[in-house]
């Protein structure tokens, strides 16, 4: 029995909506049979899941495709790092686009957990730049 | 090659073409897309794909900043815009040259004035092309009605910075005159910020005939013969051959020459289109240019053997035309249909859905152009435009045999399509045999 | 046409390819199927379609009586016997004959010298065509050895009803002569009931170059240029092209003009083959002659823009040759690679399965070949061949690049296929500048 | 076992609606059982078909393709007619392929219940010509 014709054989079990399958040769004899849904199958598929309750968090996206800079000048300091403290309107980075700086900023207070976009890199549209936790 | 890698400023079929031919020409391509195309196969064809927006065109394909910027922070050196969207905006070749992007099409001088199709129209003119009687309304000497005299009814009321159909009315005597201006210019205001119109002579079933050219950076401007294109509908053409069938071979000769005296007149540069109106008396006349590739481009490719995006890229690079000669270097016949997400039985509605493939035609004499994959989301969003099927053969006949195998083998599910339109249209007796003007398909339709 | 009804005696892609042949030249077709292929959407495309047998090939596309059967009850006139199966059966040949059934195919008689590999060998040589070095055993003046000595080594030893490979075994030197000799004529007794071989000089590394030609009931023969096949795996060709890469002009010459007198010489009639090997010195040498239509011909197709498969059937309908004149009507160069359902990582171990489809190619120089549909089941009975992608391009690099982009998008589930396999030897350097002879493929898979 | 001879299997135990089929041959020993049904299934479905039972009615299909004749030469009477009954051996039908008469004989016992293929036809490999029932 080839492990490929048991897929085949299982496959058919599942699209024909059978409860079982016997197959006999020579010596040989294969079932397949379709299991009876346990209740913990059901558990699982009505779950709510826990990494889904609203605890505040945040990401911030990029608004606009362009290069991500997390300095307002090569020398100066990063507006902010990881762990920082932001309030709304806070300058979080910028993304130049066309030559110009767009800043962009925190739309609601929080605390940088992790910067996702490195410094220089080209960023899409959409793309994930900060994950802001609740203060 | 002046430049080394090409930003896509498109999607779908046409994205996948530019890319191929940047391939073919073993230049890097860059390939743009909106969130709701990332799941698109041919972005992986690309050296580099970039999201540029949310699903809205008007946030991605058609945002200037959003392409110049993912073109600036690739290093794409050079932008093809495909056809539709941002293709025939002098503002974007504007915005690229000062950006310092090579647009792959004509310059902004030679967009705008071909843009305006009134100006495009007096330019031919003034080279001797025939052209329609017409008239620019509201001419400050007289009223709208004198001017409709001298061009004579039918006629055409005509957005002077048309496009895609919209902005014109058709006008059969004079109680109709003010009403088919009012609702020009308003459409025309609405799609193109500009309410001028202009009123042009209506043909009876006219054949719509259209010369692909191609014209270097040296100024030599050359034909790759014509297209017919009368099969349309609302002006959305649905089945386009090459060479125009029927065609008394003065005329022919006449008409490719007259394409290229036009390109002539208007300095043009890259591939473009030159449309005529061809009447039953043999006549033909000058309606206006088209500054980009064209949807139909395959099927002069399938009777040269060219690559047009490929010889886009390469003019837009400043490389000569390669030699070409027309009398020769065309073979046989080449017929496409498109197949779009459209119902055909419901007014031509859009169909949205998820599309399964079944089979998809292929063989002898056959190509597809296509983006399709299976379990692709057809979206509201975009053009309905799901494959161009392109049957070439030694002769017409020979091509539309195989066009129609080749559409019986096009089977997907989950969304309508006119492909048993395109079927019926090329097996239509008048298709097959006779003239078959611009009023074929609504008469098809009607009856 | 002295027939009208055309019956396609094989299935999946060659039955397609006949059917759409007959659909382009007006000829109604009637396509066999066997149970197991009942849901093949191509049997749509024939005017009927007819269940011949079960899934087991003896009982339905080899079983003369079901075949001839189907022809006699749905009143076919002639069969196409496609490639493989029955194909160079003088046998089944005969019977049709019998039957009153034009076989689309050479004559019995044709087919019964060229089917003779050492028959074959001395009547061309008889007209002047090279051949290499060869001796028929056992001759009765003398030993094996003898005759050995006379070729030299090193020797393929070669069953006289050859073909696919089958019977042929390498001698390097006199001590591995009998050993060869008993097990070539074993495989060739097993396979074609006939124990007789030969010896031939064998050539170290040579290149498999074939010459297509058509031949009409006047006794006209053309040649429609070379094809290069040297990329195969025990006999079994993975890529083709045409024309033959880097070959010395005057030495093509004198292969396309050997090639049809060759055909002459055995009085060929419709399309064949006349397969040569080709060394690095240059010389040329006739080693057998293909009575039938070959996987490979659409590359020849693509260059020349003939329908192959239409000219067969319009020459056994008693047509003359259409003019054709190779220097000038062959345009570009054509690659074909092979998609079989083997598994390139676990020796080319036919895949069986389900087969999903995700994306095919198409677009600008692309064909694809295939009965391929969404859902198909690869069966163990029949053949590997899935599909075949054919590139054409204005050159050869213009159609290896298109090739690299089409095999890219060849994109199913459900079966190990040779795609990556294709893509691995069109980029290698050796395929692209160098000489890739016969044992590029094994040198390749080896290392 | 041939995969595609196990989907035939089940399609006919779904075409003819049956909860299971069993089959032996040598030794080997086939088994397909339909899935059984849920409370809401058998009320949309409604009947449970009688029709169904093993009756030991067959078919006799055809073994060859060519036309079928249902007379010895086109003057004589047909070799059966429904409702008769037949023996092992009888000749029920011709099968004439590349101009040879191939006699088409029961296997079984039974009563000719339909003609499945008309006179004159051209019947392919497989298809069903007569269906007769238990005796």
């Amino acid at each position: 029995m080839e492990i490929d014709e048991l897929e085949r054989l299982i496959r058919l079990l599942k699209d024909e909506a059978l409860s079982e399958i016997t197959l006999w040769e020579g010596d040989r004899r294969i079932t397949v049979r379709q299991a009876t849904p346990r209740p913990s199958d059901q558990a699982t598929q009505g779950k709510a899941p826990d990494e889904a309750r609203d605890t505040g968090a945040f990401t911030v996206n990029a608004p606009l495709v362009g290069t991500f800079h997390r300095r307002p000048s090569p020398d100066a300091a990063p507006f902010v790092g990881e762990g920082d403290l932001v309030r709304s309107g806070d300058t979080l980075c910028l993304i130049e686009a066309m030559k110009v700086m767009n800043e962009i900023q925190a739309e609601k207070p929080g605390r940088v957990e992790r910067i996702l976009a490195e410094d220089g890199q080209t960023v899409d549209y959409g793309q994930a730049l900060f994950r802001i936790a609740a203060p | 090659m002046t430049f080394h890698r090409v930003l896509v400023a498109n999607r779908g079929e046409i994205a996948l073409r530019v890319i191929e031919a940047c391939r073919e020409l073993s230049l890097e391509s860059v390939a743009v897309f909106s969130q709701a195309d990332a799941r698109m196969p041919y972005l992986r064809l690309a050296s580099e794909a970039i999201c540029i927006g949310p699903a809205d065109p008007a946030k991605s394909y058609l945002s200037i900043p959003a392409l110049i910027s993912a073109a600036l922070v690739t290093g794409a050196e050079a932008i093809h815009p495909g056809y539709g969207f941002l293709s025939e905006n002098p503002h974007f070749v504007e915005v690229c040259e000062e950006h310092g992007l090579a647009f792959v099409g004509p310059s902004r001088r030679v967009m705008e004035l071909v843009g305006n199709k009134w100006a495009a129209r007096e330019a031919v003119a003034a080279a001797g092309v025939p052209i329609l009687p017409g008239e620019c309304v509201p001419d400050a000497n007289d009223s709208p009605e004198q001017a409709a005299e001298r061009v004579g009814y039918p006629l055409l009321v005509k957005a002077i910075s048309g496009g895609g159909g919209r902005g014109i009315r058709l006008v059969k005597g004079p109680q109709e005159l003010a009403g088919a201006i009012a609702a020009a210019a308003t459409e025309a205001d609405r799609a193109f910020g500009d309410r001028r119109v202009y009123l042009e002579r209506a043909l009876v079933n006219p054949r719509h005939v259209e010369v692909q050219i191609l014209g270097d950076a040296l100024g030599q401007i050359i034909h790759l013969g014509e297209r017919e294109c009368s099969i349309q509908r609302r002006h959305q053409k649905l089945v386009e051959e090459a060479p125009a069938p029927r065609l008394d071979p003065a005329l022919r000769d006449r008409l490719r020459l007259a394409a290229v005296v036009a390109a002539r007149a208007v300095g043009y540069q890259n591939a473009g289109t030159v449309e005529f109106l061809v009447d039953e008396r043999g006549e033909f006349y000058f309606i206006e240019m088209n500054a980009r590739i064209q949807v139909e481009h395959p099927v002069t490719e399938a009777i040269s053997g060219l690559n047009l995006v490929a010889e886009q890229i390469r003019l837009a690079s400043g490389a000569p035309l390669a030699p070409f000669e027309p009398k020769t270097d065309l073979r046989g016949h080449a017929i496409e249909c498109r197949i779009n997400a459209e119902d055909p039985t419901r007014g031509f509605l859009p169909s949205c859905g998820k599309v399964e493939i079944e089979e998809l035609p292929s063989g002898n004499g056959i190509r597809l152009d296509t983006h399709l994959y299976d379990g692709m989301e057809v979206l509201p969003h975009y053009d309905s435009l799901l494959a161009k099927v392109i049957a070439w053969g030694r002769n017409r006949e020979e091509a539309r045999t195989r066009m129609y195998t080749a559409l019986e083998r096009f089977r997907i599910r989950g969304v309508a399509t006119t492909r048993s339109l395109a079927q019926e249209v090329i097996s239509h007796p008048a298709f097959r045999e006779e003239w078959a003007g611009t009023g074929f398909l609504d008469d098809l339709l009607a009856g």
